[in-house]
């Protein structure tokens, strides 16, 4: 029998330690109430709830079409710019309802950055992809100000030290992996509260992919996280939540080990044993 | 004050009200930037747009009516004698006023006084500083102009001081209207989308326009003539029914000018459609992209070349040479041809079958030529058998839009398509086309107010609609080759 | 099964005759011959149009290249103060109305040794100089008056059949009767021409000279100061409405029945007769408006209304190209739509919009017909200094000086063309220029 | 307004710019007029659309304002109007410069373009399908002439002066007469319809025989260029400067040259001219300066710069009558 | 630990009883040697040898990026296509070196046939689409000959029963794993001798993935099978030999239980443990 285990340094002992216990009540960041999402007439979420808690990362898990990304993007409200788009339901970041009568989107959008599949860097340079949030929300007193911020992003990123001598080159030239830190840092320097990743790391090659969790890793510390990923192991190694969705349910949702080593529903242990997806 | 100058101190109000829209925002919370919904610079946007954008509308709405007002004030004070004229002579009147007007405010008041005292001195003095007028000022003009002069003073004022009351009073409203709150950003991008959309109704402003301003003489048109004539005669000789001879409504046959126009577009298709297709291919499968990146734009300067031009080419050399082969093959080829005329505005829309076809080749999967080269198929088969038929609708597309480039083109059929209205399929023979009637119809040296003349814009709007259907038929395809790859 | 007769491109004896596996060399060799068949094809078609452009260009270039050298005659003008100002006061006005053709006319006679008493001979002699000369020694006076009473050997222009004679465009082997320029009308010019008295020169009146009715004296001033003011106002007008609405339409217009009539209707407009935009312009600007017929401002307004939907539509097209990833990434970071479309779709489509404004731009610049219906096909002798002033455009230009019976106007045409087409290519060459300078990779 | 605006016949056009040209040079705190080339038709639409600034000042036509037109004209507010006669305008007929010699009888035209003539007594349709069939001396060339289109003036003179006068003198205008009547044409209209009649043009063989030009004359030469055996239909004024491409054919025997016509020996020419309007006068600078202008000595007459170009000058008397109308600005009465 | 282990069913010992023992002499189908493949100044392969046995199924694996596509598509000389690719070294099909001198790519690809990651039916019906192959290279005497052609290789697809209706609709019209099917199809119906695939199922949902799989593992009867994924329980379901890429070099290669099972290489091992990909 072929053996797929995960050894101990993938699945973080420490880290399952200092991760959230199941059981204990704790401060949830993002917690979503009977969301179902339509385009069109077509529906592609089913009524489902959760609860994500702050300084931790959270990974969507499940095969293609299952509606992750669906789901993820209800969190910054960026279906709304779909416009066959339609959410039902309630999401509260921070306790309040982003989708209630009179949030501006954009707000909620500053708060809750995002980074996408395919990195997309501005065609400008690194110092302005990642200058251009702080500038528009009006971070930066001063230019000094601004820079810091870059600088701080950047450095957070773990980009700094590889691009600190070209910060006016331009974001595109950069490898696809500094592109994806790129569009990381350019999302942190408007200090939001929760980063969304959406598969972050599937169009980067191994080196890339093994920084970018290396960073998120350390992003856990201080910002929410949620992750989409297609790879089991991505998520068994980066989060300690994992939410197992498919056909736009939402099936079983724990602790990582949980989910990886004890899944209660059979659709999830058949997934996560390469039985399908 | 002038509009100009109007319009030049409402803008420095509007940055005036910018700057202090900013530094108010600034203070506003100045720990926590995050607190107050909008970037300083949308409250000053907001507060800018609050002082001038009501002035500037009242303005621009007042400088509109204005001249009319002004107009007939002083009208009404004109001479009984100036007066009993008809509405023409009275405008006539009021620009030798206006003239002297303008003179009378160019003057030193001893001049003014000089000027008063003779009219030929007051000419002399006008002349002097750039004024002509044909005649020397009777008093009567002299007194209407200062009157004018007066009441333009007036009106200026008046517009001052509304401008600048509906300014202040903007300002002060939005200025009260700034908080932390406000969703100033919001506001403004509302303005900003406004904005955007009234510029895209221009083009509907100008197709109605185009309605309108055919419709009506096409109306009278067909008032003298029955549609149904119009559209199903086949002879086209609108001179010789003017002499009211029997039948003589069925001479304003459109289609031999139809057939001549649809003539002369095959045979440019004929020769665009192969030339530009097969180049279109060449540049986009086989040729280096290099080769591609001189070849495309040269190409296209063809469709870039005044249409005047090749229609002197098309007349000097094009026709004496087909003309020449002809006659060497023992064939008659008129000079101007539905042959030179089609051949010639062939080459002309080369570029709209090429480059359109080039990019949607090249918009055509790359997924689908290695399907194609995986089975064993060689490069032209690809083309020929995978490429060409999936991206046929687009082609079709980019055909139908070279078509009604072709049917609406003037210059190159007015010097090149002869104006026999004939019905006839021998390509060697002259046609002509709606355009060339339009042209010389309007043009020419026949009675302006006869269906003779009318009738052009019987034919423009004929020609439109033509051009409509081709359009709307043209999106459909592209539509429906749009779904296919979605 | 219905689906088998379909592909008619294969016939069937193809298929019939080379049964058999991929080895088969007969047919392995027609597909290969039937690849270099294809190509060619290609090849020709470019070759075909390539042609096109070389010839049209070739025939106007041998045409017009001519019109920029202008033959001119060194005459020894004396300046006689009895004949221009017999009172000797100076003034101004006596100066301006005295008779300077006379005294070309006397130099010429001079110098040619024309017997001054045969009028036939004069006749024959006067027109080998341009009528225009008058103006010419009347402004050398009015700007130095103290060339009067001296002799000074001026450049006058020769006549616009000589000039055509001097560049070879009148047969010297025709019978006389039935040239512009007589026998003895050869002689001279020969004679000048040994003399060197008789040279061509660069015609820089073609660009400084307003209308005129003789061919040697026309220029293209007005026209090319139309064609800028009309130019300007397109520009003015057509890419910031252009952009506009094309933003509007592909970034914030709903999808819906109103949207696809714009665009129907914008994709249309793109296709309408420029005559039709002329006679719209006649009703709107001129008759409903009241705008000045013939002034540059209509015709800007008119070909405004031709170019924007070029304009709207290259533009939308470039938006498109525009990744969606950009316009994510910037709302990803909190920017609102207007934002990021200003911020990021606006600038990264420049290229296309550039590509498009220029594409209108030429088209426009070229534009006949409807320049026809609202009075720019016109004589206007001053230069206009404002959009509201009379003026003509280049092809209108050219299409009255092509219709002109002189001899020396069919190369003026052609080098009006010429003129015409640099600006073109300029322009063309622009766009090339400033779409590398905005070229973004994504 | 401080300029004069003219509008009307590309006939005249030259004319008008010549001494629009000069015009300016001889007042110097006048600007020059401009000129708009637009038709006849045209001008006179835009002529006859009212008073104002914004109308024109001065109609060019190469025909005589019809009387429609003039009633639009009053409609429109237009009452005065000065009609200013001020030359002719010669038609030639001319085939390329090294082709045969043409000496026309007015019936020659007749008999080869009309869609019927007379043979034998009787209608028939035309059979003469080239020159020679149509006059023993003439080159066996097939007929193709290149006439002008319906839209000129020029199309007018050459029915009127060339068709209408071979119809009479073939006799067919008779036979004609006798045919409308039996149709059942009225008494009273018979001669104006007998003489439209007579102006027809063939339209057999698909039209190759008689080919309208719409263009200028510079087309025409073009064609004729490109079909060295046809025959044009020319201004004098632009044969004139086409010498080297163009030989000239006779009509009556007489050669067209400005003395032959203003001499009247030569028939085809027409009269041309300008329309003043009269409210204009006064109130735009120029106008009347520009009118009296033009039908000077120094511009009309004889050695003037018009007829250098090709203008058949009017008869001594005749100009003075035109020069006393301008004087006078006396209006034109309404044509019945 | 988390469990990846594979179940029986997943690594079929039957089927791995049937494969081809290592280490006897076997009749290769494709043989390659020092292969290199540079896309103008990069290397993206370098110098990779293997040997590649008839009627079974050869899986690539690797990371991202590593060479997998680029080395299958040398063995029909799809690279051919690419403008700046160059192909070093020699490719032996059936005993003949496709990149000899005077080989014709055009037939060396209707003998190795290929079919794609995303489907790619030309906008052609059913019919057209599988009828093309044998249309071009004029494998039909007649036009029974040719439906016969079309409805076996739909048979053999496991797609004539669900389109048997509708050979003359549009192939674009069908679902994705139809598609996916109709691609292979329309490869095996010009009898190729050789069937590449590459990642043919990474477009497609769990189910339709059951059914390509399925029918790889039929197609081997009768064809040499090359197939790249990046889903190692795909690898492990459906191949008899696995090779394993990494950054351009073959790491190793052997019978798919020794790869998953006993891994000679650290890489190797860690790839499939899941420490990184
Ligand atoms: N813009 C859209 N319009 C219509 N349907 C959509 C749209 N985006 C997604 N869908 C549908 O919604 C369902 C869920 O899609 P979603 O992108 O959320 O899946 P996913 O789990 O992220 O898949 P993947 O792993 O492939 O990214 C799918 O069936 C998809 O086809
Ligand atoms: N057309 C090309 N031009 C230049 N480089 C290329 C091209 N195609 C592939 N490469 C490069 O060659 C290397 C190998 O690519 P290849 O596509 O073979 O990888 P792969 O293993 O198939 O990856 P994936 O699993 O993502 O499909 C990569 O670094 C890639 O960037
Ligand atoms: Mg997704
Ligand atoms: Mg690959
Ligand atoms: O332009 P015309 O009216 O003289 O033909």
């Amino acid at each position: 029998m072929v053996d797929f285990s995960i050894e101990p340094s993938a699945l973080n002992s420490s880290r399952t330690a200092s991760g959230l216990p199941t059981a204990q009540p704790v401060d949830y960041k993002i917690t979503a109430r009977n969301v179902s999402v339509f385009y069109g007439e077509k529906q592609a979420l089913f009524s489902v709830g959760i609860d994500i808690p702050d300084r931790s990362v959270t990974a969507f898990i499940g095969p293609s079409g299952c509606g992750k990304s669906t789901f993820l993007r209800c969190f910054n409200r960026m279906n709304d710019t779909i416009a066959s788009a339609r959410v039902k339901g309630e999401i509260l970041v921070q306790g309040k309802n982003i989708y209630g009568p009179d949030v501006d989107p954009v707000q909620v959008r500053a708060r809750v950055g995002m980074v996408f599949q395919k990195p997309n860097p501005f065609p400008k340079t690194i110092f302005e992809n990642v200058a251009y949030g702080p500038r528009i929300h009006g971070l930066a007193k001063s230019k000094s100000d601004l820079e810091e911020i870059v600088v701080k992003s950047l450095q957070r990123a773990g980009l700094f030290n590889e691009v600190k001598d070209r910060l006016d080159g331009e974001g595109t030239g950069l490898s696809g992996g500094q592109q994806q830190r790129l569009c990381i840092a350019r999302a942190i320097a408007v200090s939001p509260e929760v980063i969304l990743m959406d598969e972050p790391c599937s169009a980067l090659d191994p080196i890339a992919t093994a920084k970018i969790e290396e960073l998120i890793d350390e992003l856990r510390e201080n910002y929410c996280i949620v992750i989409v990923t297609h790879n089991m192991q991505q998520a068994a190694r980066v989060s300690q939540r994992t939410a197992f969705f498919h056909l736009g349910y939402l099936v079983e949702e724990d602790t990582t080990d949980q989910i990886f080593m004890n899944p209660k529903d059979k659709r999830t242990q058949d997934y996560i044993t390469g039985r399908f997806g | 004050m002038s509009l100009s100058a109007l319009l030049f101190c409402l803008l420095l109000a509007a940055i005036v009200a910018f700057v202090t829209g900013f530094w108010r925002a600034k203070r506003l919370s100045p720990d926590n930037p995050r607190a107050v919904h909008s970037r300083p610079g949308y409250h000053g946007g907001y507060l800018a747009l609050w002082t001038a954008l009501p002035a500037i509308l009242v303005l621009l709405v007042w400088s509109a009516v204005e001249p009319r007002f002004i107009q007939a004030e002083v009208e009404s004070n004109l001479p009984a004698q100036v007066l009993e004229g008809s509405e023409g002579q009275i405008g006539l009147a009021m620009g030798v006023v206006r003239s002297v007007a303008t003179g009378l405010e160019r003057l030193t008041p001893a001049e003014v006084a000089a000027a008063k005292a003779s009219p030929k001195e007051a000419q002399r003095l006008f002349e002097s500083k750039g004024v002509v007028i044909a005649t020397p000022p009777a008093a009567a003009v002299i007194a209407s102009a200062e009157e004018l002069n007066n009441i333009r003073h007036l009106s200026r004022l008046a517009k001052t001081a509304v401008a600048a009351f509906l300014a202040i009073f903007g300002f002060i409203f939005a200025f009260r209207k700034l908080s932390p709150n406000l969703r100033a950003r919001n506001r403004v991008e509302q303005v900003v989308i406004l904005a955007l959309m009234a510029a895209s109704s221009v083009a509907i402003m100008t197709t109605v326009g185009i309605v309108l301003s055919v419709l009506f003489e096409s109306i009278a048109f067909f008032k003298h003539v029955s549609i149904i004539d119009f559209l199903t005669g086949t002879i086209w000789d609108p001179r010789f029914a003017s002499a009211g001879d029997a039948g003589g409504q069925g001479q304003f046959g459109l289609l031999p000018l139809m057939w001549g126009t649809l003539y002369i577009s095959i045979v440019a298709l004929v020769v665009a459609v192969p030339i530009g297709l097969l180049a279109a291919i060449y540049m986009s499968e086989y040729a280096h992209p290099k080769v591609r990146a001189t070849v495309k734009p040269a190409l296209e300067m063809l469709a870039g070349i005044p249409t005047i031009v090749y229609g002197f080419f098309a007349v000097v050399t094009v026709g004496p040479f087909l003309n020449f082969v002809g006659s060497e093959i023992g064939l008659v080829i008129q000079p101007t041809s539905v042959l030179t005329a089609g051949i010639v505005m062939g080459i002309m829309i080369i570029p709209f079958v090429s480059s359109l076809s080039d990019d949607i080749i090249s918009a055509i999967p790359n997924a689908l030529r290695e399907g194609s080269y995986g089975l064993g198929a060689t490069q032209s088969e690809t083309i020929k058998r995978v490429i060409l038929p999936a991206a046929l609708p687009g082609i079709v597309g980019a055909i139908l839009l070279a078509a009604s480039r072709a049917i609406g083109e003037t210059m190159i059929v007015v010097l090149a398509a002869g104006i026999a209205a004939n019905l006839t399929l021998n390509p060697a023979e002259s046609v002509t086309t709606i355009t060339v009637k339009i042209v010389s119809q309007l043009t020419g040296d026949l009675e302006f107010n006869t269906p003779q003349t009318l009738v052009a814009f019987a034919l423009g709007f004929t020609l439109f609609i033509l051009t409509l259907g081709l359009n709307v038929y043209a999106l459909y395809i592209v539509r429906k080759y749009r779904e296919q790859y979605e | 099964m219905s689906a088998v007769a379909q592909d008619p491109s294969m016939s069937d004896s193809d298929a019939a005759e080379t049964v058999g596996r991929f080895d088969n060399p007969a047919l392995m060799r027609r597909r290969r011959r039937e690849e270099v068949r294809f190509q060619a094809y290609g090849l020709i078609a470019i070759a075909l149009g390539m042609s096109f452009l070389v010839i049209l260009f070739g025939t106007i270039i041998r045409d017009g290249w001519t019109a920029f050298f202008q033959t001119s005659i060194e005459l020894p003008i004396k300046f006689d103060a009895a004949e221009i100002d017999p009172e000797g006061t100076r003034n101004a006005n006596t100066l301006a109305q005295a008779n300077y053709q006379k005294l070309a006319n006397q130099a010429l006679y001079g110098q040619l040794g024309v017997d001054p008493s045969s009028r036939a001979q004069r006749q024959a002699a006067n027109a080998l100089i341009s009528r225009d000369v008058d103006s010419q020694l009347r402004a050398m006076v009015a700007a130095d008056p103290k060339i009067i009473g001296t002799t000074q050997n001026v450049w006058v222009l020769a006549s616009g059949n000589v000039d055509a004679f001097a560049k070879g465009k009148i047969d010297r082997q025709l019978p006389q009767q039935n040239r512009q320029i007589s026998d003895q009308q050869i002689s001279w010019i020969d004679k000048l021409t040994a003399s060197g008295a008789m040279e061509k020169s660069f015609n820089s009146g073609l660009f400084t000279n307003t209308a005129s009715s003789q061919p040697e004296t026309a220029g293209l001033a007005v026209a090319l100061l139309g064609s800028f003011y009309i130019m300007l106002i397109v520009v003015l007008l057509s890419v910031p409405l252009g952009v506009a609405a094309a933003i509007y339409l592909e970034e914030f217009a709903p999808r819906n029945r109103i949207t696809d009539i714009i665009e129907v209707n914008i994709n249309n407009l793109a296709a309408v007769p420029s005559i039709v935009f002329g006679l719209l312009g006649l009703a709107v600007f001129i008759n409903f408006a009241g705008l000045p017929r013939s002034a540059s401002l209509v015709g800007g307004l008119v070909l405004t209304l031709r170019t924007l939907p070029t304009v709207i539509i290259a533009t939308r097209a470039s938006i498109t190209a525009v990744p969606p990833s950009i316009r994510e990434a910037a709302l990803g970071v909190g920017a609102s739509k207007v934002q990021s479309v200003f911020h990021h779709v606006l600038p990264l489509s420049l290229p296309g919009i550039i590509t498009g404004t220029i594409i209108g731009l030429v088209q426009a610049i070229g534009e006949t017909a409807p320049l026809l219906m609202i009075g720019m096909v016109a004589f206007v002798v001053d230069v206009p200094s404002s959009p509201l002033d009379p003026a003509t455009a280049l092809p209108v230009q050219i299409y009255m000086w092509a219709t002109e019976a002189e001899r020396g106007f069919v190369e003026k045409t052609a080098g009006a063309t010429i003129v015409l087409l640099g600006i073109l290519a300029v322009m063309n060459i622009l766009a090339m220029v400033l779409r590398k300078r905005y070229e973004r990779k994504w | 307004r401080d300029q004069v605006k003219i509008a009307g016949s590309s006939t005249v056009f030259p004319y008008a710019k010549i001494v629009a040209e000069n015009f300016a040079k001889a007042n110097a705190g006048l600007k020059a007029p401009v000129v708009e080339s637009g038709g006849s038709g045209a001008g006179l639409k835009q002529f006859c659309d009212g008073v104002g600034e914004d109308k024109i000042d001065i109609a060019n036509s190469s025909r005589r304002i019809k009387k429609g037109e003039q009633e639009t004209c009053t409609k429109n507010g237009v009452a005065d109007v000065v009609e200013v006669k001020f030359g002719y305008d010669g038609i030639v007929f001319a085939s390329d410069v090294k082709g045969a010699a043409f000496a026309y009888e007015a019936k020659d035209w007749f008999n080869a373009l009309a869609p019927e003539i007379v043979v034998d007594g009787k209608l028939v349709a035309n059979p003469n399908k080239t020159w020679k069939e149509v006059n023993a001396a003439f080159p066996g060339w097939e007929i193709v002439a290149y006439i002008p289109g319906e839209k000129h003036g020029t199309r007018e003179v050459f029915e009127e002066k060339v068709l209408v006068a071979g119809c009479k003198a073939t006799g067919a205008d008779k036979l004609i007469a006798e045919k409308l009547k039996a149709a059942g044409t009225a008494e009273d209209k018979l001669h104006g319809a007998t003489e439209k009649a007579c102006a027809k043009v063939r339209k057999d063989d698909g039209g190759k025989h008689a080919i309208d030009i719409d263009g200028d004359y510079t087309e025409t030469l073009a064609r004729l260029q490109a079909n060295k055996e046809s025959i044009g239909v020319f201004g004098l004024a632009f044969y004139e400067n086409n010498t080297d491409k163009l030989r000239v054919a006779t009509v009556g025997g007489v050669t067209p040259s400005v003395e032959t016509i203003s001499a009247g020996k030569y028939p085809v020419s027409r009269p041309l001219f300008f329309y003043v309007k009269k409210a204009h006068v006064g109130v735009i600078p120029g106008l009347k300066e520009y009118s009296e202008f033009f039908v000077s000595d120094k511009m009309i007459g004889e050695d003037g710069p018009l007829a250098q170009y090709g203008l058949v000058p009017l008869p001594e008397a005749e100009a003075k009558a035109v020069r006393e109308i301008v004087k006078d600005l006396k209006p034109l009465a309404p044509l019945s």
